[in-house]
């Protein structure tokens, strides 16, 4: 991705939460969701990314998309650390609907109550949903 | 906290994801298709009678009006124009669509 | 107050322009400020002056131009969203030696960092979509 | 709608069903359907109309699309008596989950249960969903 | 009659409408995000089993390996690639999508 | 046998214009005649010259492209779907009175009747959409 980074905030950092719940490949939302994750990792904010309803498969392991001919972006999430980007949160409800446990998950989260996930919303000053 | 939700309960989960996740004293604001969750009656209406015990339910009037629903809109739902959904906006410290 | 509003559908499929448009134009018609509307996804499409919907249905562009023109919107289309959707202004058309360019000049096309400044900037971010 | 109609296709006569699935306003299917509807009576077919889950809130009395500031197609369902498409069906199951009555509605319907509308979407030609 | 379905099931209501209308002996293919209705453990397993006393259940391999689902399919879940999917619609005498 | 493909949605922001291409390829794979490809709603946006995504990703409307050059595919563009949405080519532009148009050579925009057409002529249409 080719941005301007020229503006500099002068050190104002918000809290960002980007909520994915959305499954990925049949459409493009979890791909350029992470898009803008990674540009405002890039203004220093104080970035969350929520894994809700159908977003968590987004994190599945064993992804293989040669069938479907696209390009596959699990390793992006797999990237995120290296951009300071830890704060990825898991609804246990949701992945327990789905069949789905922390160890079919490709990268380390924090898996949260319903309860929980709302009061991490709650405190969000930006909440961006795609 | 403002939560807007713009899909039908019938088509989609997203109404039932937001109540599930609206922390006690939220205001929820259904849009577009989502006001279908507003209305006496249809499979949402149980859902969303139970939610106003903890969450204050708001719909868009003329999303209401557009889709021929605006006489049956259940009681205790609070309804809004384009204004009023500017002024929950403004008036909650932060808003999240449920897309 | 000063607002930021996100589009991430295109006009007439999904309602969502409507919507962003109506509650712009309320939130101005009240005082408030719209610091920017960032145009992502599918929403690039929202910029093309190529539109010609039917002579008794809403013009969606236009209107979007003419609320923008009137108010002096800083109306913005993600680039990289743009060019996987062939939504292109006179520069970029050049640079990617294209034979022609479809934005309409009251939108302007700069990168995802765009965003994340108005979520940073703005007091509330409005997010409309799918 | 400004369509060719110079292809006689020799007196076949196919069984077209449209499926609606889909409220109205909130997306544009249910009008982008019409126009098909139309169109296919112009080819002489055999036209019936289904109106399944949300598809039934397309039949509602009472719409006023003003404040939304789109146009209201309402009144082409009523229309389509004179295009001598008469075979509406309405799933009985969709209409009870919304607490809607075949009173509600803008035009004269057949309420089929799941089970006629199986039989129904099995006998035709083409199935044309949006 | 081949019935095409293209959304997950904890999303959408396509699933449940489609196999509410599928006549005994039809075929169901799940394709794109409809094939986490062929997965096990999920909360559409149970009834896509049951389903699957009176319809065939087909899903699209490549769409199962592109979400990491390929491992956890449903026993007696036929799995297609599009060249099977090609011939279901041929075999049937038509098809429908559940859009 | 002779098989019709509706195609209802863009490029990239669904899966629908993939799985269409895939199967229309595989059809032809087998033997089978592909006798019309027919883009309606947003799916007329797949007729863009003016894409550019990026370098790794499929390029979606140059491989609709291809697999019609290579097998004489009809590719037909709903002219009103088209209209809304700022599709045109040289004449409808001129007709217009625009300054530019934006539709690959390899595609035709025409009216509904040719959906129709499709369904009469073919054995099979099948439906891509969200």
């Amino acid at each position: 991705m080719s941005e301007e980074m020229d503006m500099e905030e002068g050190g104002t950092i918000k809290k960002f939460m980007f909520v994915n719940r959305k499954a990925p490949y049949g459409t493009i939302y979890a791909l350029e969701s992470l898009e803008v994750v990674l540009i405002s990792a890039a203004f220093e904010q104080d970035v969350s990314l929520a894994f809700v309803d159908d977003g968590v498969y987004q994190l599945m392991k064993g992804i293989n998309t040669d069938g479907i001919e696209m390009k596959s972006f699990a390793k992006t999430y797999r990237a995120l650390e290296g951009y300071d980007i830890e704060k990825l949160y898991v609804d246990r409800e949701s992945m327990e609907a789905r069949g789905i446990s922390e160890d079919d998950l490709i990268v380390d989260v924090q898996v949260v109550s319903a309860a929980e996930m709302a009061d991490l919303m709650n405190e969000q000053d930006v909440v961006l949903s795609f | 906290m403002l939560h807007i939700v713009n899909k039908s309960p019938t088509e989609r989960n997203s109404v039932e994801s937001c109540l599930a996740h609206a922390k006690k004293g939220s205001k929820v604001l259904l849009i577009e298709d989502a006001v279908y969750a507003a209305t006496k009656g249809g499979a949402a209406e149980a859902r969303v009678r139970s939610a106003m015990a903890d969450v204050t339910i708001y719909a868009l009037q003329p999303d209401l009006a557009a889709r021929g629903m605006a006489d049956r809109v259940i009681d205790g739902v609070n309804l809004v124009d384009y204004g009023g959904f500017v002024d929950l906006v403004a008036e909650q410290a932060n808003c999240q669509s449920w897309l | 107050m000063k607002f930021g509003i996100l589009v991430n559908e295109g006009p007439y499929q999904h309602q969502a322009s409507d919507s962003a448009y109506l509650f712009a134009k309320a939130a101005l018609a009240k005082g408030h400020e719209i610091f920017r509307v960032f145009f992502y996804h599918d929403g690039v499409n929202n910029a093309s002056r190529l539109t010609v919907p039917p002579a008794d249905d809403r013009h969606i562009v236009n209107r979007w131009a003419a609320l923008a023109d009137e108010h002096k919107l800083d109306m913005v289309v993600c680039i990289a969203a743009a060019q996987r959707r062939g939504m292109m202004d006179d520069n970029e058309s050049k640079r990617q030696g294209k034979d022609a360019d479809n934005i309409h000049p009251s939108f302007r096309i700069s990168g995802l960092g765009q965003l994340v400044e108005a979520g940073i900037q703005c007091d509330r971010l409005v997010v409309f979509g799918d």
